[in-house]
């Protein structure tokens, strides 16, 4: 009870700082839109936001591919050994159903991972699809032989980070920034870039949702 | 721009081998190798540049701020990264041996997940310390937090697994504050470069809640007392080259971050009520932290404490750097004592380590005599005490000596007092180890041999602190280089 | 400059780097341990008779780097470190000897003479600092280094012992680190300088000043056992003997008393001091812990505690002859550091001659014991003879001096005080002479080893005797110009000159 | 009153994270504080994208959209590493049944044996 009272005083406080400081918020903000729309050009696609994801603030994405890889070896260090979810049982329907949906559903993470460049879109959406993919297809027990090949989940999850570092790198060695990419090329690069990560990413995803480590084949 | 290679090969060298080490898992070793070589290469390069040319920056892809990220390196970041070097080399020597010493059927797959989870924890120090960016700093937060909970709960047992959750609590709760101060930085500055919010700063009710913010994540992260609780039990039951990491690097990494706030970024907001209760919180560690570590009755418990107690000095900076007159000697002792302390707990912890391997347990008053069967080990513990406990000539010594002075001539007293009782209990707690491992019984502690590699890479560590306490010129003119902003108005 | 400041790195590394092999030498790798020490050893006495020859021909022997922002670690060589490093150096020499026999076949010998070159690494250390944050460097190293050897038993008394060693020792510490740091905020990084620095400070900031020499008194003071900070002293007897002889006669109770006169005369200056009114009650101080002392040692049945209580009262001597205003006094204290020395030294010597070869730990154990060792014995008397005071022996020239210089300052009650505690002096030692001379031996001594031809191992015999031999030529020789005499009032004239 | 247009989603942004957080200190249950700490990055999002709203512009800001993203993905990886931790330990918690390693088998090792007393 004291607990709760103390706790719940504390969070009072806590939102009547936050509300203070919001309402203290310049009456005129600034913000980044127009530097971002100024040099969009440059940044080789057309939507700002994946231009700020991968160009302008491309190495906090870099950093983030990152932090999922971490994610993934996190889990694994903890589970030792069997399969989860080995024991799932028969689902007829499901796995009917995923007949049709699963190509669907590559199609359509491809379309967002080029759609990326122009609208709303990328690498995480994509990802997020592909990932959801593969949930489904572990779920409908169509992923059985496929996370049993731990040397090629293995090189899938890290081909992220590594192509991304190594496009960064070579980007450097090209034009002398890390992540710099040659001047009117920008576009290729964040698509060879995003697909890589939407690669790792949707592994990441659909991995994680097995909340350790898959059995692996002998 | 060929000149930013340093930088750039010091985060990716260790990240890639991170990469490597998990996709080719019988190969963590030379992963980890080739990242020690190639990142002692790459900071011998940048150490040279920046004594030869001071700051250096790098703005990735070549935007500048406020649109790019930008990396930089001045002295006080070659000294956190010549530490961590130091650190990470040590404890990679010492790891190639420790996992696969025990004859626990789950070593592979410790040895084989810790290299990774290693060199991720490494890139992400270099990415913090390189960093200039404060959103960019909260993803280097998250990596460094996520690879040190999986890393604690590599220990497998149920209280390291316990110390893990409660650890990532911990950390996901004060990542999230931080990251609600940047958003609020952010609505008020429109950036989150750190030197540009140093030029767009000023004393607003939005910046002192975001700072507020921001410094109680760094705070629970860097464990300052009262929001040590999680730190003992985490360091405590982590394997033992883990213990030396968390202890020595993790906890420091928010402490950077905190200096880089107040004192580049936010110097405007900052006031000497808000250093006072910084350091009065810094001397509450201290003393709570030394009464902690002598009634702890394990001995990787007590050099946890022991922890919280040293990280307590460190806060002592605040108070005495915002007193300005003579604030470079703060910062020189404040920074030797990092240093120090990060090599003396590593050592430690090592040591710690060798004797919980040989003996079995590390229950304090069960370890008498074990000076006959680890006497290297025994030495190591007892070469850093006298740096835990400021004695000379050690590297805590040092540092404590300048703060001292630097307390004296500002005529902040109080903190005078908590550094000479802080020495004492440092002392006494060390002592409470070293009287057991001395005793000479009947029957001594019996014992398993330890890898010599493990006995001597602790000692390395234990001589560090001590050398490093004759010859701290060197260091502490590091700090003048390139560090224009941290050191201004210091008296330089 | 620079080659002569090499000759003082050479003292200290001397013992340093031979600690440091010292260690990492396997236990039954005897004879290149004792190879190692004595090469230590004779390398440092070597390198000391340099340094005498070479301040004789004037050279000035200066080091100095900053081994922080502002605070230079420096040594050199004053008159005063001559005195002490002389006698460390060479007393030193005979305790490795001596300490090479006693410990014959017990274990952990690499890592009892790796500190104990350490010990003496700092306590060379501690003679050689130019400035008080050297100094400190040295006196804390020395803490550190002795405890161990106090330990090396690892009994549960010696344990017991070396524990509180360290809790007074290291809260000493702490205050001098206080003391010095302050000292340092207000007068800077000065180096030591005869009659003083604090001139200028004086008018300004006199209470401050009076603060701070009773936290330096109290910081040094226990390792100079001034009651009530003596403690420890008796508690840490469980050393073995070459240990006790070390911290007695050269080490730490030494670099107390040394600390002492360097705060006192290089940091304050005795007419500064004395302008302050610090002289007083220093001089109560080491009035009472003399009168103290000497009537606990009474008390004492075992042994090396009655000597640890007569140490405890003879190196206030010291203490008191620098409090005392004049050159006389100060003549008396100074050269009490050496005499108190040698006659300690030996009386440790010759206990652990009992102790080791017939088994003998207390007074009441030592009836006859003249007869079995005639040797020892007849050193052990020197030395007791010389604490007394008896004429033409070193201890004699201590008191007459201090009663003369008390009597020219006006302080008349100093001889007063002498004479108690000489009383008190003969009254503890001569019993012990007695039994040992005149009484009947027992049938059987409680644990009797026999070491060929001499009454015990020529290792143990030979030191005593060196040392037994220098306080009778101390005593007679005083006046000549080979004496420590004549050093200390060198030292003298310079502290008082016109 | 500083805006004319009062600050709701910033306003419900901080009620969010201040929930998330009362929340995340009195659930003792780790299900339940996963959710706490995802409803407090929620807060926290919510007022990076109403922030990249008020910019003037022909669109909102991208920067802040960009961070989200970013904080979104670091999001679920904590959630992920969470919920496997926190099934470990209830694993670890079951496994405590049958007496842990012997100590005449000897050699466990010795964190985990420390951990079993």
């Amino acid at each position: 009870m004291i607990l709760r009272l103390a706790v719940g005083l504390l969070s009072v406080a806590l939102l009547g700082a936050l509300t203070w400081a919001v309402r203290s918020l310049p009456v005129a903000p600034v913000g980044l839109t127009s530097e971002s729309l100024a040099r969009l050009h440059e940044s080789g696609v057309l939507n700002p936001v994946t231009a700020v994801l991968l160009n302008y603030r491309g190495y906090d994405t870099l950093l983030e591919i990152a932090v999922l890889l971490l994610a993934i070896v996190g889990v694994w260090s903890l589970q030792r050994g069997d399969s989860p979810g080995g024991d799932l049982p028969e689902r007829p329907l499901l796995a009917a159903l995923l007949r049709l949906l699963l190509p669907v559903m590559v199609l359509a993470a491809g379309y967002l991972l080029w759609i990326g460049a122009f609208a709303p879109g990328g690498a995480f959406q994509g990802g997020a699809l592909l990932g959801g993919a593969l949930v489904l297809a572990f779920l409908g027990g169509r992923a059985g032989g496929f996370l049993r090949r731990h040397r090629w989940l293995r090189l899938g999850l890290v081909l992220g980070v590594v192509v991304f570092s190594a496009a960064g790198a070579a980007a450097k060695l090209l034009t002398g920034g890390l992540l710099q990419y040659p001047a009117g090329h920008g576009g290729a690069w964040i698509l060879i870039i995003e697909s890589a990560a939407m690669v790792s990413i949707a592994l990441t995803l659909g991995l994680l949702y097995l909340g350790g480590r898959p059995e692996e084949k002998e | 721009m060929t000149a930013s290679w340093p930088i750039v090969a010091l985060i990716l060298a260790p990240l890639l081998a991170a990469a490597a080490a998990f996709a080719l898992p019988r190969h963590g070793r030379q992963a980890a190798l080739l990242a020690n070589l190639v990142a002692a290469a790459a900071l011998a390069l940048l150490a040279r540049q920046i004594v030869t040319g001071g700051l250096q920056t790098h703005d990735i892809g070549g935007w500048a701020a406020p649109l790019g990220i930008g990396l930089r390196a001045d002295g006080f970041a070659l000294l956190m990264l010549v530490v961590t070097m130091i650190i990470a080399a040590a404890v990679s020597l010492y790891a190639l041996r420790y996992f696969l010493f025990s004859h626990d059927p789950e070593a592979a797959h410790r040895e084989r997940y810790f290299w990774p989870l290693f060199l991720f924890l490494w890139s992400a120090l270099h990415a913090l310390f390189l960093s200039a960016d404060i959103f960019n700093l909260y993803v280097t937060l998250e990596l460094l937090g996520f690879a040190a909970v999986a890393l604690v709960a590599l220990a497998g047992g149920r209280e390291a697994l316990a110390a893990a959750m409660r650890y990532l609590w911990v950390s996901l709760a004060a990542s999230l504050f931080y990251l609600m101060g940047v958003a609020l930085v952010y609505g008020q500055c429109a950036t989150v470069d750190l030197p540009l919010l140093a030029t767009r700063a000023s004393p607003v009710p939005t910046l002192w809640v975001a700072l507020a913010l921001m410094t109680v994540g760094l705070l629970a992260k860097a464990a300052l007392f009262p929001m040590h609780f999680w730190l003992p039990p985490a360091h405590a039951s982590a394997p033992a080259p883990v213990s030396a990491l968390l202890s020595a690097l993790v906890v420091k990494g928010p402490f950077y971050i905190l200096l880089r706030l107040w004192f580049e970024a936010f110097p405007v907001v900052m006031t000497p009520v808000i250093a006072q209760a910084l350091g009065a919180l810094g001397a509450a560690a201290i003393l709570w932290g030394s009464v902690s570590a002598l009634l702890q009755p394990r001995l990787k418990l007590l050099v946890a404490s022991s922890t919280v107690a040293q990280l307590g000095y460190l806060f002592l900076l605040f108070p005495m750097v915002t007193a300005r007159p003579d604030s470079f000697l703060a910062w020189s002792g404040g920074l030797l004592f990092l240093g120090a302390h990060a090599c003396a707990k590593t050592a430690m912890f090592l040591a710690a380590g060798n004797i919980l391997h040989a003996a079995g347990h590390d229950r304090i008053k069960d370890l008498d005599g074990v000076t006959h069967a680890l006497p290297i080990s025994a030495f190591a513990f007892g070469l850093v005490g006298l740096s835990l406990a400021g004695l000379p000539p050690s590297g805590g010594f040092a540092g404590k000596w300048l703060l001292l002075s630097t307390a004296l001539a500002q005529g902040q007293w109080w903190w005078v007092l908590v550094i000479l009782v802080g020495g004492l209990l440092a002392a006494a707690y060390v002592m409470r180890v070293l009287t057991h491992a001395f005793a000479r019984v009947p029957e001594p502690t019996p014992c398993e041999a330890i890898p010599p590699i493990m006995e001597w890479t602790a000692l390395a560590m234990a001589i560090l602190p001590g050398g490093l306490g004759l010859l701290a010129h060197a260091p502490t003119e590091w700090l003048r280089l390139g560090a224009p902003i941290l050191l201004k108005g210091s008296g330089l | 400059m620079t080659t002569h400041g090499l000759v003082l790195l050479g003292i200290l590394f001397s013992s340093f780097f031979t600690g440091l092999v010292i260690f990492f030498l396997r236990e039954d790798n005897h004879r290149l341990r004792v190879w190692l020490n004595l090469l230590g050893a004779g390398l440092k006495l070597i390198l000391v008779a340099a340094l005498l020859w070479g301040i004789h021909q004037g050279y000035h022997y200066q080091l100095s780097f900053d081994f922080l922002p502002g605070l230079p670690f420096s040594l050199g060589a004053d008159a005063n470190s001559v005195l002490f490093v002389t006698l460390s150096s060479f007393l030193w020499f005979w305790t490795t000897l001596y300490a090479v026999g006693y410990l014959e076949d017990s274990p952990h010998r690499s890592r009892f003479f790796g500190f104990f070159s350490l010990c003496v690494t700092a306590t060379t250390g501690i003679a050689l600092s130019a400035n008080l944050v050297t100094f400190l460097v040295f006196y804390e190293l020395l803490t550190v280094s002795t405890y161990p050897l106090v330990v090396h038993r690892g009994t549960p008394q010696a344990m017991r012992g070396g524990k509180i060693y360290l809790a007074y020792t290291l809260a000493g510490g702490a205050v001098l680190l206080l003391a010095v740091a302050w000292f340092h905020s207000l007068a800077g990084p000065v180096p030591f300088k005869e009659r003083g620095v604090v001139q200028t400070l004086i008018a300004a900031r006199p209470n401050e000043l009076r603060v701070l020499f009773f936290l330096f008194i109290l910081g040094i003071g226990v390792k100079a056992a001034i009651v009530p900070l003596h403690g420890w002293l008796p508690r840490a007897m469980v050393a073995p003997a070459p240990v006790s002889a070390l911290l007695h006669a050269v080490a730490v109770v030494k670099a107390g008393a040394f600390g002492i006169m360097r705060v006192v005369y290089d940091v304050y200056g005795v007419e500064n001091a004395a302008k302050l009114g610090l002289m007083q009650p220093l001089a109560l101080a080491a009035t009472v812990t003399i009168v103290y002392g000497s009537t606990l040692a009474l008390f004492q049945d075992e042994l090396k505690k009655r000597l640890a209580f007569s140490t405890v009262s003879q190196v206030s001597y010291i203490v008191l002859g620098v409090a005392i205003l004049g050159p006389i006094s100060t003549i008396g204290g100074l050269v009490h550091l050496v005499h108190q020395g040698i006659m300690k030294i030996t009386l440790f010597f010759c206990a652990g001659n009992y102790a080791e070869t017939v088994g003998i730990h207390r007074v009441s154990e030592m009836n006859g014991v003249g007869r079995r060792m005639p040797w020892t014995t007849a050193a052990f008397s020197v030395a007791a003879l010389g604490m007394i005071g008896v004429p033409l022996l070193a201890g004699a020239v201590t008191k007459q001096y201090l009663k003369l210089g008390a009597e020219q300052a006006g302080a008349p009650w100093v001889g007063w005080v002498l004479a108690a505690s000489s009383l008190l002096n003969a009254a503890y030692f001569l019993p012990i002479l007695w039994r040992a001379w005149i009484k009947e031996p027992p049938a059987r001594w409680p644990v009797e080893h026999h070491f060929g031809r001499w009454e015990t191992h020529w290792m143990l015999l030979l030191p005593p005797l060196v040392t037994a031999a220098l306080v009778v030529w101390a005593g007679i020789f005083a006046e000549s110009s080979f004496s420590p005499l004549a050093w200390v009032k060198l030292i003298a004239a310079r502290e008082f000159a016109p | 009153m500083p805006h004319a247009d009062p600050p709701i989603y910033l306003l419900a942004g901080a009620a969010l994270f201040v929930i998330g957080f009362y929340s995340l200190l009195i659930q003792p249950h780790p299900l339940r504080r996963i959710m706490a700490l995802n409803i407090m990055g929620s807060g926290v999002f919510l007022v990076f994208i109403a922030l990249a709203n008020r910019t003037p512009g022909p669109v909102a800001d991208p920067v802040p959209h960009a961070m989200v993203l970013t904080g979104i993905v670091v999001s679920v990886c904590a959630t992920g590493l969470a919920l496997a931790l926190t099934n470990r330990f209830g694993e670890v918690l079951d496994e405590k049944a049958p007496p842990a390693e012997s100590p005449a088998s000897g050699k466990t090792p010795p964190e985990a044996a420390e951990n079993h007393r």
